[in-house]
């Protein structure tokens, strides 16, 4: 593994999900994009027996990459060689099930205790800007086990309060409240990774606990608008690499989709990473 | 081992939402069926044109499957918009352009919001007050038609709780009666009208569909009106020699549409690869303001998907579409 | 068109049956699966006799798909007797001579009753207090299985009030919170362990059935422990290769286990016949009082199901079974 | 149609429910026998155009006849050309949808009101005979728009209640008593057909309306417990014709399954019918 020189932010952040793909756990990846390559990318280098599924059910494919522009989903290249096909449906019952072990999202607004709004900005019904909705992530966030949530550093971003829940985290972060909800026991947010930072929850409240080593923790903090508790030691993650570099621009994001507006872009200056 | 049965004469109603929803019905989508479904085998093959005049009604609700790049029944949508129907309320889960599509082109005034891409379209139409958005989700909406598809009027589902969505939908939180614990539960959908775009069917509407899918079957079952355009006529005589590759069975049908390439620009996957510039067109169209000029040039001017295929598509890029999709093991029964 | 949500804050239960029932635990369910199924793809074939023993323990609650003489997992079966497992609490629908086989044999002490041919061996076990039946029926059995299945706690079903039946079972009579008219909700199956037999699958346990069934997915995704048994194994690169045959995928499987004609007396369409005189002694010696006598004939004498075949059956006659079976169209993927 | 000269009881029950059958309608046969032997004789002599699904999920099969023994579910010849394959939920299913025209049953014992049982004999937890339960036929009897039932005109069949409703008539009788519980609305029994009759409801209860030429009314009425309303006019039925029987003991029924104990043998002395 040789660390990379030159990257942008949301390389960064699918490079830091991929090294959480874990061997023998299955994944339930959102849509398209960042989750599903960050999936990819890591049973790739790190876990070639974790498994996952989309939304339209498809379990465990070998997809032929890279996919046709857009097409991740109903798409011959992107479920080929599934050891199953389903329906939205299926992938949603088998999550109900208890069956995904993780589930990974992307998403416009994130609050203290991990809830998610990718709905509407603004006072709902009032002025404001919509959104797409919740999509799959409803019910990706409401029964995998665990949910890694993958997002932009961006002081908006992260709030007290969301203006909407689309996707359920620890809801107003008091024990039992999701269960008191009627959702699954014993699930919810796991991990927020941005291109400058991974948080957990402590245990139900979001906490930084790694950055990378080019940002300081008081700059994340500054593009918190809600600041999250710190942990103790707050640890560095490893920039990536250029085996990940590689197979993420060569068969994943080929076409630069996902990293087209992908933030800055950070260079090795012969002693230390620097952002663009 | 076992246990009693509580003795509690009610259930508790913990939260509801205030949300509208397309009414519950069980009974009357039975009548429905009764009445107006054909369980003869009789041919139900016509032209879009037809399907759509006779089976889509200003003010139905709708369900399409897929969405316009994936196996969508873009034939059949394009009609929709040519024949103006109005004050369509749309089951939007798993959509990308398809809703800002319907909704400038004038056709749906109510979304039943799974995903759709946001578009200043849609937002124009939300701020002039000509949509109304009712809040779910992608799983939460295909739950709801497979409850109507199974003749129920509702069913318990573990996600939705806690989210704002809930509360503008027409979810229930209850006290489970069997273990007391809280759990949601979701009104049924039963859809006005289903259209689904298919691998193969025969002329009566038994339909196979290959690959993976959101909610075809389903949507067929819960939906009191059905049609279906299909890649490929196929005899039933081929049907009935492989009965385990049926997914929709003749009698849910009332419209057979043969539709070649009626996924256009999207893929059908088996069949042919999408056309990554047709794609990129309408998202470009969609995220801009270009919806109508899109309309304009691919939809308006034609009196058929087929003379829109022919003029404007060609065969040339037909051929390579098909020539693109390499993956063929699958998609046959 | 729309329909204002209720304001009402409770849901009237108007009548409750009195039966006990398998507990209804969806979240433990979950917890189960979590800990114990295997995520992985480990292979996980083994003998019937290591599957029985490591996957059925008295006390369970037992499942198996179809019945002794149609795609029955009759190779298990046997072993579950051969093993002497006790109170086990079957699923007793679309049963023929199976429910009076487990009772007579000492295995089973619970039924839940979709139907099962009565017998003098049920009835003296009933009489004698050995047995107990909960009353339900095929369809509510399956649609049960079903509610298990999908994770819930209970379905709304369209059959099944009104019956004395209902009286007797864990169903509830509600006010539909949607229509406000009557529907009965019947509580979750999952059954401790599931055994299938099946057509096809690798050592994963990615399972393909062809023809149709009763509710073997829905089994295989509502049970704790599941027990394939297969006609063939089959390379994974074969699974891989068609995934819209996989009906059961193999994270719900615990085991896999080989075993051809493991459907014998019955038949396994498309693969063979069932052997006409097979059938009509088990059904003589369960209608008289012949059930010990058949089973020190055909089960307990052998150490495998593959030794009775060889020694009872013969090559000749499964030769013979499976020229018998001229239909094969619809049963390869 | 050449009337047959000699036939046994369950054979004309039979063919009085085959002549029942309606082309273009959906017909959900209990189990195998004869049911499912009326419905294929109707088909194939009078309805061509009638579908049947079968509780295994098949949708309109044309069956290799005839069916091994026993073997009419889950069977190649049985499921054999149909247009689709399904499960006994899809099945279930379909009916609860409203789309089985016709359900067609046999059982142990009818009241009145067109409750059936089939499952105990006696009071039920007390002495008594426990039979085999319900199976298909409370979902066929619930669901189906109407249901046809089969049955021997035997004087402990007909009662005033049945000691076990399995599978639901009209209940108490009281118009709004399926409907009151939970059954779908403008449901339920329609006719019952037994070797000597065929009885229809008016329009809760049942009532006698047609006879077969060898029996009178005062004898069918004496093998009732429980007396059935009378038609004014009590129609008379044909007899069994040559073709029907022929389909029947050659392609259907070949074994004499259902025909073994199938009551009394009824033949033409040259003038008229009689009951051996």
């Amino acid at each position: 593994m040789t660390r990379a020189e030159a990257f942008s932010d949301r390389e960064v952040a699918m490079c830091q999900v991929a090294r959480l793909v874990e061997d023998g756990r299955t994944y339930w990846a959102a849509g398209g994009g960042t989750p599903l390559y960050s999936v990819l990318l890591g049973k790739k280098l790190y876990a070639p027996e974790a498994q996952y599924i989309t939304e339209d059910g498809v379990i465990a494919p070998e997809p032929m990459l890279p996919f046709e522009p857009m097409m991740t989903m109903v798409a011959s290249r992107a479920v080929y060689r599934a050891l199953a096909w389903g329906t939205m449906n299926s992938a949603g019952i088998h999550a109900q099930l208890g069956y995904m072990d993780y589930g990974v999202l992307n998403t416009l607004q994130v609050d203290q205790h991990g809830n998610i709004n990718s709905t509407f900005l603004g006072e709902y019904g009032g002025a404001g800007r919509r959104f797409g909705g919740p999509g799959g992530a409803d019910t990706i966030a409401a029964c995998c086990w665990r949910t890694i949530l993958i997002t932009d550093q961006e002081r908006r971003k992260f709030v007290r309060e969301v203006d909407f829940i689309s996707s359920p985290g620890f809801l107003d972060g008091t024990p039992g409240a999701r269960e008191r909800a009627g959702l699954p026991e014993g699930t919810g947010p796991w991990r927020v990774v941005t291109p400058w930072a991974m948080y957990d929850y402590a245990p139900r409240r979001l906490r930084l606990m790694a950055r990378v080593p080019w940002v300081t923790v008081d700059e994340i903090l500054a593009e918190c608008e809600w600041k999250p508790l710190v942990a103790d030691e707050v640890q560095v993650l490893e920039p990536p690499t250029e085996e990940e570099l590689h197979l993420l621009r060569t068969e994943l994001d080929v076409r630069g989709q996902t990293t087209d507006a992908a933030g800055s872009w950070i260079t090795w200056d012969g002693e230390k990473y620097i952002r663009a | 081992m076992t246990l009693s049965p509580s003795s509690s004469r009610q259930i508790e109603i913990l939260r509801q939402g205030s949300g509208a929803y397309h009414p519950v019905d069980p009974d009357g989508f039975r009548h429905y069926v009764r009445e107006h479904k054909n369980r003869a085998l009789q041919p139900r093959l016509m032209t879009a044109r037809e399907a759509v005049d006779r089976f889509v009604a200003d003010g139905d609700y709708l369900t399409y499957e897929c969405n316009y790049l994936m196996r969508g029944p873009n034939a059949v949508f394009h009609e929709i918009i040519r024949q103006g129907k109005k004050d369509l309320w749309i089951a939007g889960k798993f959509t990308y352009v398809d809703v800002a599509l319907l909704v400038d082109a004038g056709c749906a005034s109510k979304i039943d919001c799974g995903f759709f891409l946001s578009a200043p379209a849609v937002d124009r139409a939300l701020k002039e007050g000509r949509l109304q958005v009712y809040e779910y989700s992608n799983v939460i909406m295909t739950l709801r038609i497979q409850a109507g598809a199974m003749g129920l009027p509702f069913l318990p589902v573990r996600s939705f709780g806690g989210t704002t969505g809930f509360d503008h939908s027409g979810a229930k939180l209850i006290s489970d009666p069997y273990t007391g614990d809280p759990i949601t539960i979701v009104p049924a959908l039963n859809p006005d009208v289903a259209v689904i775009h298919v691998h193969q069917a025969d002329i009566y509407g038994n339909a196979r569909i290959f690959g993976t899918g959101i909610s075809d079957v389903e949507a067929a079952m819960a939906s009191r009106k059905v049609i279906i355009s299909a890649e490929e006529i196929v005899d039933t005589e081929e049907i009935r020699r492989n009965p385990g590759a049926t997914s929709i069975p003749y009698y849910a049908v009332d419209a057979v549409v043969s539709s070649p390439f009626g996924s256009y620009p999207g893929t059908c996957p088996g069949y042919y690869g999408s056309d990554p510039e047709g794609v990129f067109e309408v998202f470009r169209a969609v995220m801009g303001n270009g919806v109508p000029a899109y309309l304009d040039k691919w939809v308006r001017p034609f009196e058929t998907f087929e003379d829109m295929l022919e003029q404007q598509v060609g065969q040339a890029k037909l051929d390579a579409m098909r020539a693109n999709e390499v993956v063929k093991e699958g998609y046959s029964a």
